[in-house]
């Protein structure tokens, strides 16, 4: 039974998981025990065997599936085992959460949600096991399909309901348009396998053609502007661990399919893709961290801030396109690692967050930042993980956010080093770009967890507390690696090496020369190096060394008493800040980036009442006016068919001699 | 390996954390002089953190962990991001764990902690105080990011020691596109570390505050050991500007014989900066709180206009 | 033979004891097992034609290959199923007053002449005898769809038998004209509109004389495939005729219509040596889909809706064999079985879900998945199967005619991928609006037959997994034969 | 010497036809559009039988006799039995008045003739100019139909148009085969005894014939 093997075993398992759920007659409290943990033993399974996948020979197989003379082929290369393992270690972590979470209600019938949710599971695996566009498109649309039905949970909402319509459609419209680049791709006559496409060398326009479908339909998957329309609708809609899926995993598929397309199989790549993948990267990143920064309900937030994490690995899909297309491949090999990185680190914290939000939404009822508050004092445990996903996608040393972040900067830095002046000169101010989304992702994070976490509770959330075993150990896996992959980074990067060596002909080795399981370096350790563990020694040794310090040259007394707060009256939860007064300054700095619609009370207001709304411009220079166009031509077409059989009649006639003459 | 390297990094550790409240002290003294007040005395700063020290802490009801766990953190942070950068000698053990980005993000994690700590309480202050903090933060941290780019691209390094050795090791050549950088740089200072312009640190009136607001629920040990992070945080970003604009005088590797030297050059250079800090704050006027991203939104452009200047010059630049 | 000989009695027998019997209570179940000899009179037809290759009957009058043995098998498989769950829906119709047991008479012989004529159709070997049969569908169904005797039902009605009888008139001529163009190759006599015979001699046939005689036949059979601007007649008719006939309309008649059209495109580019008949069905196709698409976001009577999704179905249908080659033909042939087989098992549900709520008003009918979760899911999964989505049939027949459009006309590839997804978004939206969300649906006397839906998209579903290898060669040599 | 003879009377029969279908698009009264209908069938039946006697082809008077009997004899008293039963006899309304009618009908003619000029080098010596006349009349009777605005001339202009198809096939090609011709007429029939089912039908919902009742189902703006 080879590693391989497993791995083709692990989405059968789930399948099989998923129709054994949906047949079982269990409570629903036994159904959640039964059925998540099994899942999550098959997450930790593929986990187990695709990492040795990482570094070995690709394996491929032809199942007896598939059309007549396009069978499903899977294949199993360093790509696909490396979002394989993230899959696994993402999947592991949230079923673990689902089993504690779904048994107490909150989202339909328990027997569909598993059976959709594990089918979901096995369709991502798939799509990074597909070595044919038939079946990475079957599992491609399974999994928009499966993971519609898991928003649309609690479809007596209306909302819910216009947000997984809307996030549908966008994914089948992005599908069908890398269906057509699978089109250009081919070779014509049943020749659909990649393997086939590898060998398929393009115009110059038909690959600029492909890679723009590509970047446009794995963008509607990955929220890229201008198609990030669906995300801060769907991922608020649907249940927590569904959410930390899409957004931890689902989108992850999306950059996958986008590397695939680019490094695997197109034979050569043009500078001005990478210019175009990278601006619109760092546009998606600006964009996703300013409307984090307003939002006021917590899952909107994380939509938004995932927004601004994929744009950033987009931006780093774009540098490596650029290296690589100026044969500066070592530079490439860094930026794919960075971006590898990056994805897997943003899996797991924001899949952590999000069930993070799952257990306050549980244990408060409420997921609108204005009613929470000080949850730390009554579900500490949650608050822990909390703390380290906030500050690992704040990108604050020693998490893995940073890690990531710290390797794509130095990518960036080693721009000025491209041929094209114009470029090495351009690249360093995009380099300003995604500094400022980080920083905002900083502010961003602070308003969440200081709001949700921290000060007083808004409401009267008494009834709070931890959520059971089943739940923290979810929480606990998907924290533990956040720490993990900060503090020892090089382990899993080194790992990621033939993934570089296969996609941009250079491995990571000549890119971070000499460094070891504790230094992470840039090139050469004298240009640039970065030890996690150190740094947290540092601190730790500080800390330990003051505080002892302290308690021996002083004192350790302390009183407790109402807060002074400058003296003023005694305290109540609504002098705090709500969510809103935080994301006031943003609002106001970059007002014209949003669509804002402010009342502001004037000061003779009996009630004064403040209401601001937030929409996405883009929306309205956008997707407003297509829609608007297909109602004004439909309207149009309605005369056709207006209902008097002579004008029928003269249609017929009329297309009978206007054939006649064509003809002629 | 040697035992030197140790004893350089112990030296300089050592140096900077115990002179950090002195160099504060002396840019009050400073600000005094300059506005005919006979000031408080530089060793100021040390009474008023000793007497800390000995008072009892008086922490609010709600006050989690969190918030008894910052200053410490936070202090912890200044303390290894002050031995990290080179004031003395090159050859620093700790120097290759962080470079300037790594410095950046260090930065980063004591002011969140700050920040989270601030809105633990749940006063009306301390989540403005956190908001604007964060707010300066976010701004700043690009601009200081573009900064340290520029000598990154001329020393083709973000390691600190690195960019010194170019500097200051090799033959002695003016960029213009540091002084760019430089300018950029004071004005970041002046943001990050809540002087005037941006901050006020002598006033705890509500509209104006940032930092101050940030402490208020903090008393007694706690807070000394915040305004001493404070201090440290003054001193950290003072010796990173030296290192990069003025790095003449440290002590290249292994050469103990110049130590005593850039010693006294590092004093020289801190009581230089602290004046000129001083005069800086003494002839502006604070600015209200949203002036404060043009006036960051500037330093960014100098920084990117020097390093543009760098690639447009090349080597020269 | 004997088994061709039996597709063609077997409903024959039926429709006259029908048109006698149909009164009786057991006449559903009476059609429904008439059907099930069918059925099995075609399955056993098909097994031969798998043995044995093409055959030829009764002096060359009927002529089965690979091509027409499979729509002959799927018609018979769709009138058998549609049986079954006509029995239910027109009891219930029955017992709400709407028709009485003389219209069921008329209805139950009608419908086995119905699927005779279609069988005729598919079997013969002669052009003329194939015209015959089309007429002979239309005037079947004709009275079918004015049923129940309503204004709208008889206005649609006579729509429906104006329009297509002058098209049918049109290909009539188109007919004339074949002849008119094989006898002086041929010699006059039966064997000059024979197939077999016409395709021997297909290149010699004389190009002007077949071009013009194409004109005429693809205006008049393209009326009844329902192209745009001949469709006028379909969603009237599929609107207002009672759900089995939509059903067998949607799922059959617009089939044997193109089938009709495929066999003169084979013949007519045969002779010409150039595309043009190609040209001619992927332009209607184009304009169809279009169109339809346009038309599908602003309907408001659920029938209408996926009549209309069937114009676009037929359109995406005959621009695959426009396009022409190995794939594409395949895909064409696929698309047609899969969505003959979806669309009847929408209208099924349909049918169901109209019953439930008294009304076909798209936004009367709400949260179907709470009152009865099959007919909700079967509407839904019939909706995202007909939609292209995978793992069904159509996604697999949508793939290859996509990706091989791209290829050989990009051009055609943003006007059909702007339809397509204006069909979806218009489908699904409404589509969902109905399943889910509150209810106002209430129960039926009788339980409603979910077999044939579910049946239906089962195999719709294995045709997107997994296609048998003997249906992957018969799909294979039928697509030979369009070329 | 018959051949020439026969060859004008086809010649003059096709003529005839034409000028007939010209008639009824000009046909103001239903009962003349009746008469006319007869009449073109009588001629049809005649033309068929020559065509017939000229290439002694039997199975040709066959279908001769039975365009007697179907549409000289039993579908005009038909139509004349059902406006009894209806009672309409007024006047014909149309859409486009005549003579805008009769212009079309030229072009359309001229279109017909222009088309059939390559089918004619093919067809056989006898029925040189027939087929372009066929074409002719079978797109009059699609203008008819288009400018009729009640039921029963529409279905004349059905009726007519099939007229126009069997002169075709008569004249173009000596006949189709036996089993086609048979499942034509049959077709007809049972059509027309359809329409008559259509005209009670229509007749009891609206209590009228006229077309423009029949206008409901539109896309409602």
């Amino acid at each position: 039974m080879s590693s391989f093997d497993v791995v083709l075993a692990v989405p059968l398992c789930w399948i099989a998981v998923g129709l054994f759920g949906l047949s079982s007659r269990a409570s629903r409290a036994q159904h959640a025990r039964i059925f998540f943990p099994l899942g999550a033993l098959g997450g930790l399974l593929l986990m187990a065997a695709a990492y040795p996948a990482l570094s070995g020979e690709p394996h491929s197989l032809v199942l007896p599936l598939g059309l007549p003379d396009l069978r499903f082929h899977v294949r199993l290369d360093s790509l696909a085992a490396f979002f394989l393992v993230l899959l696994g270690a993402v999947s592991a972590g949230v079923s673990l959460y689902s089993a504690g979470y779904f048994d107490k209600g909150g989202g339909g019938q328990i027997r569909l949600v598993c059976f959709q949710y594990h089918v979901f599971l096995a369709s991502m695996a798939l799509v990074l096991l597909a070595d044919d566009a038939y079946l990475f498109m079957v599992a491609w649309e399974t999994m928009a399909l499966a993971s519609y039905f898991l928003v649309t949970t609690d479809h007596d909402i209306a909302q819910i309901r216009s947000a997984g319509l809307l996030y549908l459609i966008v994914a089948h419209i992005g599908a069908t348009v890398i269906l057509l680049c699978f089109g250009i791709l081919q070779l014509g006559e049943w020749s659909y396998t990649f393997d086939a496409m590898r060998h398929n060398t393009l115009a110059a326009g038909w690959a600029s053609a492909a890679f723009l479908l590509a970047l446009f339909g794995f963008g509607a998957k990955a929220g890229f502007l201008p198609v990030h329309v669906w995300l801060p609708e769907a991922h608020p809609a649907a249940p927590s661990p569904i959410s930390a899926l899409m957004s931890g995993v689902m989108l992850k598929s999306a950059v996958y399919g986008l590397l695939r397309v680019t490094f695997d199989l197109l034979h050569l790549q043009l500078w001005w893709w990478g210019v175009v993948a990278l601006s619109l990267g760092l546009l998606s990143a600006l964009f996703g961290a300013l409307f984090a920064a307003v939002q006021t309900d917590m899952k909107r937030l994380l939509a938004y801030s995932s927004i601004e994490n994929l744009g950033i690995i987009l931006a780093g899909v774009g540098l490596t396109v650029l290296f690589h297309s100026y044969d500066m491949n070592a530079l490439a090999a860094l930026a794919l690692a960075a971006t590898l990185y990056h994805c897997l680190n943003h899996a797991l914290f924001k899949s952590l967050l999000f069930i993070v939000t799952g257990s306050v939404m549980h244990a408060t009822g409420h997921r609108s930042l204005g009613k929470l508050g000080g949850l730390i004092r009554f579900m500490p445990r949650v608050a822990a993980a909390g703390l380290v996903g906030t500050l690992a996608i704040a990108g604050l040393p020693p998490l893995n956010g940073f890690a990531s972040e710290w390797m794509l900067l130095q990518a960036f830095l080693l721009s000025p080093s491209l041929p094209n002046s114009y470029l090495s000169m351009l690249v360093p101010v995009a380099t300003a770009a995604l500094a400022l989304a980080v920083a905002m992702a900083g502010y961003v994070m602070v308003k969440f967890y200081g709001v949700v976490f921290l000060g007083l509770p808004r409401e009267e959330l008494a009834r709070a507390h931890d959520p059971d075993p089943w739940e923290q150990a979810g929480l606990l896996w998907l924290a533990l690696w956040c720490v993990v992959l900060g503090l020892a980074p090089m382990a899993l990067i080194s790992a990621t090496d033939p993934i570089a060596s296969a996609l941009v002909g250079a491995a990571i080795r000549d890119s971070v020369q000499g460094s070891s399981w504790l230094f992470l370096t840039a090139i050469r350790p004298e240009r640039a190096s970065y030890s996690a563990l150190l740094l947290l020694a540092g601190i730790v040794l500080t800390v330990a060394m003051t505080f002892l310090l302290v308690r021996r040259l002083y004192h350790g007394r302390v009183r407790r008493s109402a807060p002074w707060d400058c003296g003023f009256a005694p305290l109540d939860a609504r002098m705090q800040d709500t969510a809103e007064g935080f994301g006031q300054p943003i609002k106001q700095i970059f007002e014209p980036f949003f669509k804002l619609e402010r009342s502001q009370p004037s000061p003779f207001d009996a009630r004064p009442l403040y209401r601001s709304r937030i929409e996405d411009r883009i929306w309205y220079w956008l997707y407003v006016p297509v829609m608007r166009a297909v109602e004004w031509l439909s309207s149009l077409i309605g005369i056709l068919h207006h209902g008097r059989i002579h004008l029928y009649l003269i249609y017929s006639f009329a297309t009978l001699l206007v054939l006649l003459l064509l003809i002629q | 390996m040697n035992a030197g390297f140790f004893v350089s990094q112990l030296l300089q550790t050592v140096l900077a954390v115990s002179l950090a409240p002195l160099m504060l002290g002396w840019v009050n003294q400073c600000r005094a002089w300059l506005q005919n007040r006979t000031g408080a005395g530089v060793l100021q700063p040390y009474r008023l953190i000793i007497k800390l020290f000995h008072k009892d802490a008086v922490l609010a009801h709600n006050a989690s962990w969190l918030f008894r766990f910052a200053p410490y953190t936070v202090f912890g942070c200044m303390v290894l991001a002050v031995s990290i950068v080179p004031i003395l000698a090159t050859d620093l053990p700790l120097s290759p764990v962080a470079d300037l980005i790594a410095l950046v993000g260090l930065f980063a994690l004591a002011r969140v902690f700050m920040a989270l700590a601030a809105m633990d309480v749940g006063t009306a202050f301390g989540s403005l105080g956190a908001r604007r903090e964060m707010l300066v933060a976010s701004l700043a941290e690009p601009a200081l990011l573009m900064v340290f780019f520029t000598p990154a691209l001329i020393s083709q390094s973000t390691a600190l020691t690195t960019i010194v050795e170019t500097l200051a090791h090799r033959e002695l050549t003016l960029y213009p596109s540091l002084a760019f950088a430089a300018v950029a740089f004071v004005m970041v200072l002046l943001a990050e570390n809540a002087r005037i312009p941006v901050d006020n640190p002598s006033t705890h009136l509500e509209l104006t505050m940032i930092h101050e607001a940030l402490l208020l629920e903090y008393s007694a040990r706690h807070l000394a050991l915040l305004e001493w992070a404070h201090a440290l945080k003054l001193m950290t970003y003072t010796s990173i500007g030296i290192a990069l604009f003025l790095p003449w005088g440290i002590a290249p590797a292994g050469q103990w014989a110049m130590m005593p030297l850039s010693v006294l050059a590092f004093l020289v250079k801190l009581l230089l900066a602290g004046a000129a800090l001083a005069l800086l704050e003494a002839v502006s006027a604070k600015m209200r709180i949203f002036r404060v991203p043009e006036f960051l939104g500037m330093a960014f452009l100098l920084a990117v206009l020097g390093m543009l200047t760098r690639l447009l010059l090349g080597s020269a630049g | 033979m004997i088994e061709i000989a039996l597709v063609l009695v077997l409903p024959l027998i039926g429709a006259v004891l029908l048109a006698l019997k149909g009164n009786r209570p057991w006449a559903a179940e009476l059609n429904a097992s008439m059907s099930l000899l069918t059925l099995l009179a075609a399955a056993a037809l098909t097994a031969r034609i798998i043995s044995q290759g093409p055959i030829t009957a009764w002096h060359e009058l009927f002529f089965v290959d690979a091509l027409n043995v499979f729509l002959v098998a799927l018609t018979a498989f769709v009138a058998f199923t549609t049986a079954l769950f006509s029995r239910v829906y027109m009891r219930v119709e029955q017992d709400r007053g709407k028709l009485s047991a003389a219209r069921l008479r008329l209805y139950h012989s009608m419908y086995q002449l119905f699927t005779l004529t279609m069988l005729l159709a598919l079997l013969t070997n002669n052009v003329g005898i194939l015209w015959v049969a089309m007429e002979g569908a239309t005037l079947a169904t004709v009275l079918l769809v004015s049923l129940y005797r309503t204004a709208a039902g008889i206005e649609a009605a006579w729509k429906y038998f104006i329009l297509c009888g002058v098209g049918i008139a049109q290909a009539l001529f188109g007919t004339i004209l074949l002849y008119l163009a094989a006898e002086k190759v041929l010699g006059a006599g039966g064997t000059a509109l024979l197939w077999t015979h016409l395709n021997a001699v297909q290149s010699q046939l004389e190009p002007n004389v077949l071009s013009i005689a194409f004109v005429f036949v693809l205006v008049g059979y393209g009326t009844k495939v329902g192209f745009v601007p001949l469709h006028n007649w379909l969603p009237d008719a599929h609107a207002e005729g009672p759900t089995p006939i939509s059903a067998v309309l949607s799922g059959l008649l617009l089939n044997v219509a193109l089938y009709a059209v495929v066999r003169n495109k084979v013949l007519v580019d045969g002779a010409l040596g150039s595309h043009l008949a190609g040209h001619l069905m992927m332009g209607f196709g184009l304009l169809s889909v279009v169109v339809a698409a346009l038309f599908l976001s602003r309907q408001k009577d659920v029938k209408r809706l996926f009549a209309y999704s069937s114009i676009e179905h037929m359109g995406i249908i005959s621009f695959a064999f426009g396009v022409g080659g190995p794939v594409a033909s395949f895909a064409g042939l696929l698309h047609m079985s899969a969505h003959s087989l979806t669309k009847s098992a929408i209208f099924f549900a349909v049918g169901h879900a109209a019953q439930k709520t008294g009304t076909q008003l798209i936004d009367q009918i709400r949260g179907l998945i709470h009152t009865s979760p099959a007919v909700g899911w079967g509407l839904m999964l019939g909706s995202v199967a007909i939609l292209g989505m995978p793992p069904f049939g159509l996604f697999a027949s949508e793939f290859l005619i996509l990706t091989t459009a791209v290829q050989q006309h990009p051009w055609a590839t943003p006007p059909l991928l702007g339809a397509l997804a204006v069909a979806f978004a218009a489908i699904f939206s409404k589509v969902q609006a109905m399943v889910f969300g509150e209810t106002t649906a209430q129960r039926l006397p009788h339980p409603p037959a979910l077999v044939p839906v579910f049946l239906h998209l089962l195999i719709v579903l294995l045709l997107g997994l997994y296609i048998p290898p003997y249906l992957a060669d018969w799909y294979r040599t039928a697509a030979r034969l369009i070329g | 010497m018959s051949f020439p003879l026969s060859h004008q009377v086809i010649n003059l029969m096709a003529c005839l036809l034409l000028l007939i279908a010209f008639a009824m698009l000009a046909q103001r009264r239903i009962l003349r559009l009746i008469y006319l209908f007869a009449l073109q069938g009588l001629v049809l039946s005649i033309n068929t039988a020559v065509v017939a006697l000229a290439t002694h082809q039997p199975h040709l008077y066959f279908s001769a006799g039975l365009t007697l009997a179907l549409k000289v004899v039993a579908l005009p008293w038909l139509l004349h039995r059902l406006i009894d039963r209806l009672n309409i006899r007024w006047d014909v309304e149309t859409l486009l008045n005549i003579p805008t009618t009769m212009l079309v009908g030229i072009a359309l003619v001229i279109i017909a003739f222009n088309l059939a000029v390559p089918i004619s080098q093919l067809a056989g010596t006898i029925t040189r100019s027939s087929l372009g006349i066929a074409m002719a009349s079978v797109l009059l009777s699609f203008l008819m139909m288009i400018t009729r605005r009640k039921a029963v001339p529409q279905v004349i202009g059905f009726l007519a148009m099939e007229n126009g198809l069997f002169f075709a096939a008569t004249s173009a090609t000596y006949g189709m085969p036996m089993v086609v011709e048979l499942g034509i007429a049959l077709d007809v029939l049972v059509g027309s005894f359809i329409f008559g089912i259509f005209f009670f039908q229509i007749r009891e919902t609206f209590d009228s014939l006229d077309i423009h009742h029949l206008e409901k189902l539109k896309e409602k703006a």
